[in-house]
């Protein structure tokens, strides 16, 4: 049990730093500055706690509720690591925007928490608590820019229909629970050789609650309009934080069942034939309607749910074998770097909030800051796929999963969205390096520490673009499921 | 022995957890709308007592405590978002919050 | 024989849909509150009958006690304690659609509830194994303190988590920030 | 064969180059440009004159040298390059090609010349990767990386409007290229199959791609096609090229048309033709009258064109199709020629473009319309010009005569129609060619000569040495051929 | 080594006018003609004696075919492919190399003198590389190095032709001929595919020993014809010649009369073997070089450019060649290009020499009594003039009467082609009178400013003119040059040559006479027209099908279909883009209920699908 104890002083850190955070930012009323840093000492030193662990074998503990495993302390530190970047990188943006105060960093940080128990649970209810531990933060901090209806607008639609979903995760647990009796994963999959249509239709809302959250078409409704009125940290954090453990969770919810009982047989195709129909929906509709937009965080949302339809490749690919999904922890290992960079960059942008920035703003970019041009150029290449980024051996992975599993016609589709998606990217691109600016095109300003993390994201971007190899070592060391 | 079978209470349940859903997509004022939801958990809860009744287990029981402290939470998390809402649009009308489109 | 507890079941079960039907016809807010006021009670009428003492306890402590109180209050806050207009603004194609979808997907939930009756019980807690272990409250708290000691806990970081963003999101403005800058 | 390192310096010194060019000084921008691609054109040279200077190709085969790095052992990829008698000839002539393209028109050195510097230097570093790697996804990579710096140099030093023909190339290719890496992931995934270890070296893939049924090699067969057939381009897959073209500043042009379109052909000879060959031999016919169709078609739209820059976009696109005539021969000997055609194409191209730059500088600009009556002006600029384009009608005696030459007897053969008909599309060639000379060069003179200024002299000095040079080689190997044919 | 040296004479004449032109230029200087014309002409007389060497070496060796083979680097070698480039110097190589060599060097002096003034250094580069051209054309030893030089005679004449670059005139004159080779080149070019296809070799001297299967000769043989057709203008790519007379008159005379029309003869002669395997292809040779005689001799006569009036004439005669040919006699053709060499240079360069002494004027009509101002060119003219029409003892009697003769005796002689032949003749005698006539002979009908300043051309014009009026009156005796296989005895009929000699003079008589009567008194002025008006069919056909397809290729797929294309499909993904937006309300609810709706559609699929529930 110390053991075990140990394992989790990860958690148990995150958890000290929050209550720290609140007891310095109550003390401390004046400045909000210590409730910063505090944030920033936890989840850096979380994120080492965490990183520095690498047990070899996954720990059930609290009744087989709690998984412990170099997974899940790969996420609680990769996740850390993330919302260190957003802590450091973002910091101008809240000033401005005024709305730099300490809880905003408490529920950053309670949002971190839930995120990364949620990947940890094993148990329904936990995993329940644990997506509204992270939703509730995420919904408030979309509404932070308060005295901006767009801000307030945000953070109703995603919590009107987070709340739905919600109800619909929780009417799935209760059909798996009537079906087996029990609310642990692993009782689940011993219970499920029996099969059943309610065990089904459970696990088809957990699923289906699950797809909302990271946005797969057709439940990617909310996306586009959230992130546009979010304001730009918090768009960042949701595109990824919370789709890279919704998506794993996704991934674990998948296969909580069992994939080896014959009773199911007939219901993984159907399932696995309505994953593909997801996957080419996101793919399709994100490419498509991500070429149609001005304003650059509805592209960045339509450009998450491609990027979720790449993810259900490799969940595709995976989905007969129920083997360890490693292209999925690739690819969002790629995602979330490439991703963050690209927030901290555009949190950069001046533009009045009540019109965001529109991709009109990126006008003649290249004359004003060639410096900045550079970044927002690696991050888009590495989104549309591009050699020499962390972005083509994602795009790498979750294409050859998906091809080993069989899906060819779901490959090329995938690959004649990648050359749309890529237009849209490279629309960016042309604004920025081939147009004169506009009088109208929006103001950027540099900070030290958003160019810190901005430069680091690149450099990771490019690192991993050329030499992946530690990288792919590790993740593919990690089993997604036991 | 009594008629009573936890499978009407399921019934019930589901039936409140459609008229939830059904309000959550009809009505327009944002607190009925957040009642709606409560309804809605409140079906989930009726099914998961009934489920537990059937299987002869707590986790049922359990599960709807949880529930209710996420259901307060959520409510309260909600009604601060309406509040800030009407401050600024003086509404609470979800018809009048569409303005993020396309 | 009277049948009461299925007498106790019907009763409760009809004050519960028609007092759902009530919260989403009502035009008023306050009356829709007060409707689901009675929803929760025909609840933890229902809780009882399936022995579930403590949720049916809580179901009157919170819900009605703490979760309404907040509505009302919220609703008297925002001066919203008139009939609205809203469910009529709503196009009817809208509402036949809602409610012929919520209807089939209602069906279709109500079809698969009744493979209910044939489960086999997974659990050994019968009613009479809570007696005899000191009651559904004993039983359930001794669970809730072993097993289910994370979600606990968890659960007071969520309950954190709401405070803060509730003061967060709901304080009033110009006061963004402990200082304003 | 021999395990050689110094094979990674063709990759590393053109990147070292890049960042050397970022430290340069904006002054002489551009002269160390063309001094450290000459340095790179000499050590090239130096490291493939095994191959180069054999005089038969078993000599040619024992010089060939192959360098393995492991690189990406999860997904089996290595860095496999490998310099024989097929991509020696490529790397020597895209060394060549940065020579030219960084001594064309200088007008780029006036805006940004780090950047332009850095990208030239980035896109010799791709193209290497692309013509030296045997391993299918490193080729795949050096390949896609060839567009990015395509794209800027077209985008930011291009014409007005270029924005939409950046957007087309990128996208026909990026569609073209993508379909390739699905079919590679195809034959990848098939390899993971059959149980064989995972590698994307071609040696192991081609016994993968040979036990495909049949209609699986199709579809992955035209994957690849579609790809080199948009990169070459082949007729119908050629619309992104002329606006591109156009609207590219001098230098783009110059390695769009020299050394970009040989991507596709060295694809198909390199990869397409070991891996499918059942399949292209199913369609050779097809092929070759698409090869041939490309010929006459863009002749003749050379031949309205009325813009400089156009008519050799389409003259670019036509003799390709003969180069590609002599691939789908699928014959050792065809493909030799066609490659031989390919240098000769390149050195033309190249030149005609790296002229044409001259003539914009000592003209008001192209765009302007066709400046008249120059050839009595300049008269060795056009003098050379006129030799190039001999060269580019094949006349006897260049180099562009013997490749295509053994082009047409080696397709004759093969498929005698589009010999002929591609044939025809060599009279048209005569016909646009002469068309372009003379709008610039003959008649009245159009322009005021006291406004060209500072560059109304003649060619001179560097220019004149290289482009003599060129002309020399595009000769001399006209008669010496047997430094490509090597006996075989 | 003597013939390696003899190509490359010109080529270094070339090389040295060609830094001469530039030194000039970059010291912005007019290079002397003197200096140029004499590199240019010693580099010529030079090759000339070598030709003469070589020539006595031939006679001097033994052997049934005595040939001269120098080989120098092989050229292309690829599979079975072998092509040596080197030269190959026998009997009919010898009759080509002489004329081309001799009058070459000739016409290079006479070009000092023409081009004083208005020439450069440039102009000597172009005749020096159209020399080295034409030897490798004659003197190659494979198929592929004739076609080097017949590619590259083609050049050099699309240079002189445009030589005066400023009139776009001249520039289309000069493309026109340069095209019109090109689609007969194809002829070559496609005929090498196919000889080595089926022989295996390009070799000139192992190709005319192969046996082809009948038809494949048929094929080869039209398509080495096609290529002759165009190189010597006849039916139907003669249409360039004419216009080619804008290029300078010594050029005119050395490339368009003399020399490189006739190297499709030579083609003709140097494949006979292999020609000679198909009567269809030796009719369609005679057939055409019969009509191509008679059209060209009609057309002649309605001119009124002296040049022109020549051009036409040269076709004429190549025509005859050509029928020779066809009849299988070819080396009555080679004697022909031989004569015919000596006496229309003559006559050309007579032409130059009037056109220089009259500052231009080319109208015979704004001419005439010319023989008085011009005595040297009147006497060395006539001396050309008596050679074509076939007086005795001239040149042409001899030649001419040799190829009407075997028209009728030769093997595939037919008296249809002696007759189209016979009357071509009479209208040759016609059209040269009439030219002669009006140039030399009655009132001056020269302008003022052109009349005061006619003046006798300077020596340097005059020497050449008097030395091919010597070859031209006694080239004729020397005889056949060549001993190619013909076999006699087989013809239609037989006659005897005295007969043909003597219809042929009559002919020519009729014709002179008919030709100074029509001409002699007064003297009414005739438009020019082309009764045939090919060049207008080719005009209004091949090139504005050309164009017009080409227009239409642009219009309808470049900037129509192929651009639809790429815009429709970018208007389907922006559609698709637009269709799924519109889903994009902003109402949550509808959200929610599109959400709803899709749960329903899984939840069917799976209770319904999956489990047949309720089945």
């Amino acid at each position: 049990m110390s053991a075990e104890f140990d394992l989790l002083g990860p958690w148990i850190s995150l958890c000290a730093g929050i209550l720290l955070t609140l007891l310095i930012s109550v003390i401390r009323t004046e400045s909000k500055r210590p409730a910063q840093i505090s944030a920033l000492i936890t989840v850096v030193g979380t994120a080492v706690l965490s990183l520095g662990k690498q047990p070899s074998e996954a720990a059930l503990v609290f009744a087989g509720s709690f998984e412990i495993s170099s997974l899940t302390l790969l996420v609680l530190g990769g996740l850390c690591a993330l919302a260190a970047m957003f802590i450091l990188g973002t910091g101008h943006y809240l000033s401005r925007e005024r709305i730099h105060i300490s809880d905003y960093y408490h529920l950053l940080l309670i949002l971190v928490l839930g995120a990364s128990v949620m990947v940890a649970s094993r148990n329904l209810i936990l995993t329940f608590i644990a997506l509204e531990v992270m939703s509730l933060p995420a919904y408030t901090l979309a509404g932070f820019r308060r005295n901006d209806s767009r801000s307030n607008e945000a953070a109703l639609k995603y919590f009107i229909l987070g709340g739905a979903m919600g109800a619909v995760f929780l009417l799935g647990s209760s059909f798996v629970f009537g079906a087996t009796g029990t609310l642990t994963y692993s009782g689940v999959f011993s219970a499920s050789k029996s099969g059943g249509v309610m065990l089904e239709l459970g696990h088809l809302l957990l699923l289906v609650s699950f797809l909302f959250k990271v946005a797969a078409a057709p439940l990617h409704f909310w996306k586009p309009d959230v992130y546009e009125g979010a304001p730009t940290p918090v768009t960042g954090i949701m595109a990824t934080i919370i789709t890279a453990a919704s998506f794993l969770t996704l991934v674990r919810l998948i296969h909580m069942i069992d994939y080896g009982a014959a009773e199911m047989g007939n219901y993984l195709a159907w399932l696995k034939s309505a994953l593909r129909f997801v996957t080419v929906a996101s793919l399709i509709v994100g490419s498509t309607v991500m070429i149609t937009q001005r304003s650059l965080k509805r592209l960045f949302a339509y450009s998450s749910i491609t990027h979720t339809g790449y993810l259900m490749l490799g969940v595709l690919g995976s989905f007969d074998s129920g083997a360890s999904a490693s292209s999925v922890l690739i690819y969002l290992c790629g995602y979330c770097v490439m991703s963050t960079g690209a927030f901290v960059l555009l949190a950069l942008s001046k533009s009045p909030a009540d019109t965001g920035t529109e991709l009109i703003d990126l006008t003649g970019l290249m004359k004003r800051s060639p410096y900045l041009t550079g970044l927002w150029t690696i991050f888009l290449f590495s989104m549309a796929g591009m050699p020499f980024t962390v972005g083509f051996f994602a795009k790498y992975f979750v294409f050859m999963a998906s091809m080993n599993g069989g899906e060819t016609v779901v490959v090329v589709i995938a690959a004649l969205c990648t050359v749309v998606g890529a237009y849209a990217y490279l629309r960016a691109i042309a604004l920025m390096t081939m147009r004169e600016a506009a009088p109208t095109s929006g103001e950027w300003e540099l900070t030290p520490g958003s160019q810190l993390v901005a430069v680091g994201a690149a450099v990771f971007v490019l690192f991993l673009g050329i030499i992946p190899n530690a990288m792919l070592q590790y993740l593919k060391g990690i089993p997604l499921i036991h | 022995m009594t008629m009573l079978e936890p499978w009407m209470m399921l019934v019930v349940s589901l039936v409140i957890f459609g008229v939830g859903l059904f309000g959550l997509l009809v009505r327009k004022n944002l607190l009925v709308m957040l009642m709606c939801v409560e309804l809605m958990l409140n079906g989930v809860n009726l099914s998961f007592v009934a489920f537990s009744k059937i299987h002869n287990s707590l986790d049922g029981h359990l599960a709807v405590l949880f529930v209710m402290t996420v259901a307060a939470a959520e409510s309260a998390v909600g009604l601060g978002l309406v509040i800030a809402l009407f401050r600024t649009l003086k509404t609470v009308d979800s018809d009048q919050i569409q303005i993020l489109r396309d | 024989m009277i049948d009461y507890p299925f007498l106790a079941f019907v009763a409760f079960s009809t004050i519960a849909i028609l007092g759902s039907l009530m919260v989403i016809f009502k035009k008023n807010p306050v009356a829709s509150a007060f409707a689901l006021v009675a929803v929760f009670f025909a609840f933890a009428g229902l809780y009882a009958l399936m022995s579930a003492h403590l949720v049916a306890a809580l179901q009157i402590l919170v819900y009605t006690g703490a979760i309404m109180v907040l509505f009302v209050f919220v609703i008297m806050l925002l001066n919203q304690d008139r009939p609205v207009e809203d469910f009529k603004s709503s196009s009817g194609t809208f509402k036949v659609i809602s409610g012929v979808a919520v209807s089939f997907l209602v069906f279709l939930f109500v079809k698969v509830a009744f493979l209910a009756r044939g489960i086999v019980p997974a659990g050994d807690w019968t009613v009479e194994k809570m007696e005899e272990q000191g009651g559904n409250v004993k039983s359930i708290a001794n669970a809730l303190f072993s097993d289910h000691i994370l979600q606990f806990e968890l659960t007071s970081f969520l309950l954190l988590g709401a405070i803060v963003a509730t003061i967060a999101i709901a304080k009033r403005k110009g006061s963004s920030g402990r200082t304003a800058p | 064969m021999e395990i050689s390192d110094s094979l990674s310096f063709l990759l590393t010194l053109p990147l070292f180059a890049m960042v050397l060019s970022l430290v340069v000084p904006r002054a002489v921008q551009r002269g160390y440009a063309i001094f450290a691609s000459l340095l790179f054109l000499a050590l090239t040279v130096y490291e493939s004159s095994g191959i180069l200077f054999a005089t038969s190709a078993a000599t040619a085969a024992r010089f060939a040298v192959e360098h393995q790095l492991q690189w990406l052992p999860q997904i089996g990829a290595k860095l496999s390059l490998r310099l024989d008698s097929v991509s020696a000839w490529f790397v020597v002539m895209n060394a060549l090609t940065a020579v030219i393209a960084f001594s064309s028109k200088g007008v780029w050195y006036r805006k940004s010349p780090k950047l332009f510097t850095a990208l030239g230097f980035f896109l010799l570093f791709g193209l290497n990767t692309a013509f030296l790697s045997q391993d299918l996804i490193v080729f795949y990579l050096g390949y896609e990386s060839v567009f990015i710096p395509m794209i800027f140099m077209v985008g930011i030093w291009g014409e007005n409007q270029k924005a939409s023909a950046v957007f087309r190339f990128f996208l026909m290719s990026f569609l073209g290229s993508i379909l390739m890496l699905v079919s590679v992931f195809f034959l990848l995934s098939r390899q993971v199959k059959d149980g064989g270890a995972v590698s994307s070296h071609l040696g192991s893939l081609i016994p993968v791609a040979g036990g495909l049924p049949e209609l699986h090699a199709k579809l992955a067969f035209f994957g690849f096609f579609l790809a080199f057939a948009i990169k070459v381009p082949l007729v119908p897959f050629h619309s992104w090229l002329k606006d591109v073209y156009v609207l590219a500043p001098f230098p783009a042009t110059i390695w769009m048309s020299a050394i970009l379109s040989k991507l596709g052909v060295y694809g198909m000879i390199r990869f397409v033709m070991p891996l499918f060959p059942q399949t292209m031999g199913t369609y050779q016919g097809v092929l070759m009258a698409i090869a041939a169709c490309s010929v006459v078609y863009a002749a003749l739209l050379a031949y309205r064109s009325n813009q400089p820059k156009a008519l050799l976009a389409y003259s670019s696109i036509s003799h390709l199709g003969f180069v590609m005539l002599g691939v789908f021969t699928m014959k050792n000997q065809g493909a030799l020629s066609a490659i031989f055609l390919s240098v000769g194409h390149t050195m033309v191209s190249a030149l005609l473009f790296f002229l044409l730059s001259k003539i914009d500088e000592r003209s008001e600009g192209l765009d302007l319309g066709v400046p008249r009556g120059l050839s009595q002006q300049f008269p060795v600029l056009f003098t050379a010009l006129f030799v190039v384009m001999l060269a580019s009608v094949s006349l006897p005696g260049t180099l562009n005569f013997a490749g295509e030459f053994l082009v047409l007897l080696n397709s004759w053969p093969v498929s005698t129609l589009s010999t002929v008909v591609a044939g025809f599309g060599a009279v048209l060639g005569a016909a646009y060619m002469l068309k372009f000379y003379q709008q610039m060069g003959f008649g009245a003179s159009s322009t005021d000569p006291g406004k060209q200024g500072a560059h109304a002299e003649d060619l001179s000095g560097f220019e004149l040495v290289l482009v003599f040079l060129l002309i020399m080689a595009v000769v001399v190997f006209g008669f010496q051929t047997s430094i490509f044919l090597k006996g075989n | 080594m003597i013939i390696t040296l003899l190509v490359f004479l010109p080529l270094l004449g070339f090389a040295l006018n060609a830094f001469y032109h530039f030194n000039s230029a970059a010291r912005k200087r007019e290079p002397s003609v003197w200096v140029a014309g004499l590199i240019a002409s010693s580099a010529m007389v030079a090759a000339f004696v070598c030709a003469l060497i070589a020539w006595a070496r031939l006679k001097g060796s033994a052997g049934v075919g005595p040939v001269l083979e120098e080989s120098l680097f092989s050229w292309m070698n690829l599979g079975a492919l072998h092509v040596e480039f080197g030269y190959r110097f026998d009997r009919l190589s010898a009759a080509f190399t002489l004329v081309i060599t001799g009058v070459g060097a000739l016409i290079h002096f006479y070009s000092i003198g023409y081009m004083e003034n208005r020439g450069s250094a440039r102009y000597f580069c172009y005749l020096n590389l159209f020399c080295f051209m034409m030897l490798n054309l004659v003197l190659g030893s494979s198929l592929p190095q004739v076609f080097l030089g017949w590619e590259g005679v083609g050049l050099a004449s699309y240079l002189l032709i445009g030589f005066w670059s400023k009139e776009m005139a001249n520039i289309a004159a000069a493309q026109k001929a340069f095209l019109m080779n090109r689609i007969g080149d194809l002829g070559l070019l496609f005929a090498m595919f196919i000889a080595f296809k089926f022989a295996g070799t390009l070799d000139l001297a192992r190709l005319a020993g192969f046996e082809f299967r009948p038809d494949v000769a048929t094929v080869f043989g039209l398509l080495i014809f096609l290529a002759c057709t165009g190189k010597s203008a006849q039916i139907p790519l003669f249409t360039w010649l004419p216009d080619a007379m804008a290029g300078p008159t010594p050029v005119s005379a050395l490339i368009h009369a003399a020399t490189m029309v006739t190297s499709g003869i030579y083609l003709l002669a140097r494949l006979n073997p292999v020609i000679s395997q198909s009567t269809t292809v030796l009719l369609v040779i005679s057939a055409v070089g019969a009509a191509t005689a008679l059209m060209a001799a009609i057309t002649a006569c309605f001119q009124s450019d002296i040049k022109k009036v020549l051009a036409y004439s040269t076709i004429s005669q190549l025509g005859f060649m050509f029928a020779a040919c066809g009849v299988g006699a070819a080396e009555a053709g080679v004697f022909h290009v031989v004569t015919h060499a000596f006496f229309k240079a003559l006559l050309f360069l007579g032409a130059g020499s009037v056109i220089h002494a009259l500052s231009g004027t080319q109208d015979v009509f704004k001419m005439g009594g010319l023989r008085k101002r011009l005595p040297f060119t009147f006497w060395t003219f006539t001396a050309g003039w008596a050679a074509i029409l076939g007086l005795f003892p001239f040149s042409g009697f001899f030649s001419k009467d040799m190829i009407l003769h075997e028209a009728l005796v030769a093997a595939h002689g037919n008296p249809w082609v002696f007759g189209v032949l016979a009357f071509s003749a009479l209208l040759t005698a016609f059209y040269m009178t009439r030219l002669y006539v009006l140039v030399f002979f009655g009132e001056s009908r020269l302008s003022e400013e052109a009349g005061s300043h006619v003046h006798e051309s300077p020596l340097v014009m005059i020497l050449p003119l008097v030395i091919l009026a010597v070859a031209s009156l006694a080239g004729g005796w020397f005889g056949v040059p060549v001993h190619l296989e013909t076999a006699h005895g087989e013809g239609a009929s037989s006659v005897s040559p005295a007969v043909i000699m003597a219809l042929s003079l009559l002919i020519a008589g009729v014709g002179a006479f008919l030709g100074y009567r029509k001409y002699s008194g007064t003297i009414q002025v005739e438009a020019t027209k082309d009764p045939f008006r090919v060049d207008e069919f080719y005009g209004a056909v091949v090139g504005r099908g050309v164009k017009s397809l080409a227009s239409f290729f642009g219009r309808y797929l470049e900037d129509g279909f192929f651009q639809k294309i790429l815009q429709v499909s970018g208007a389907a993904v922006d559609l698709g883009g637009n269709l799924f937006k519109t889903v994009q309300t902003g109402s949550a609810q509808g959200y929610l209920l599109m959400m709803v709706l899709a749960l329903l559609g899984l939840m069917f699929g799976l209770v319904f699908g999956v489990n047949g529930y309720g089945n």
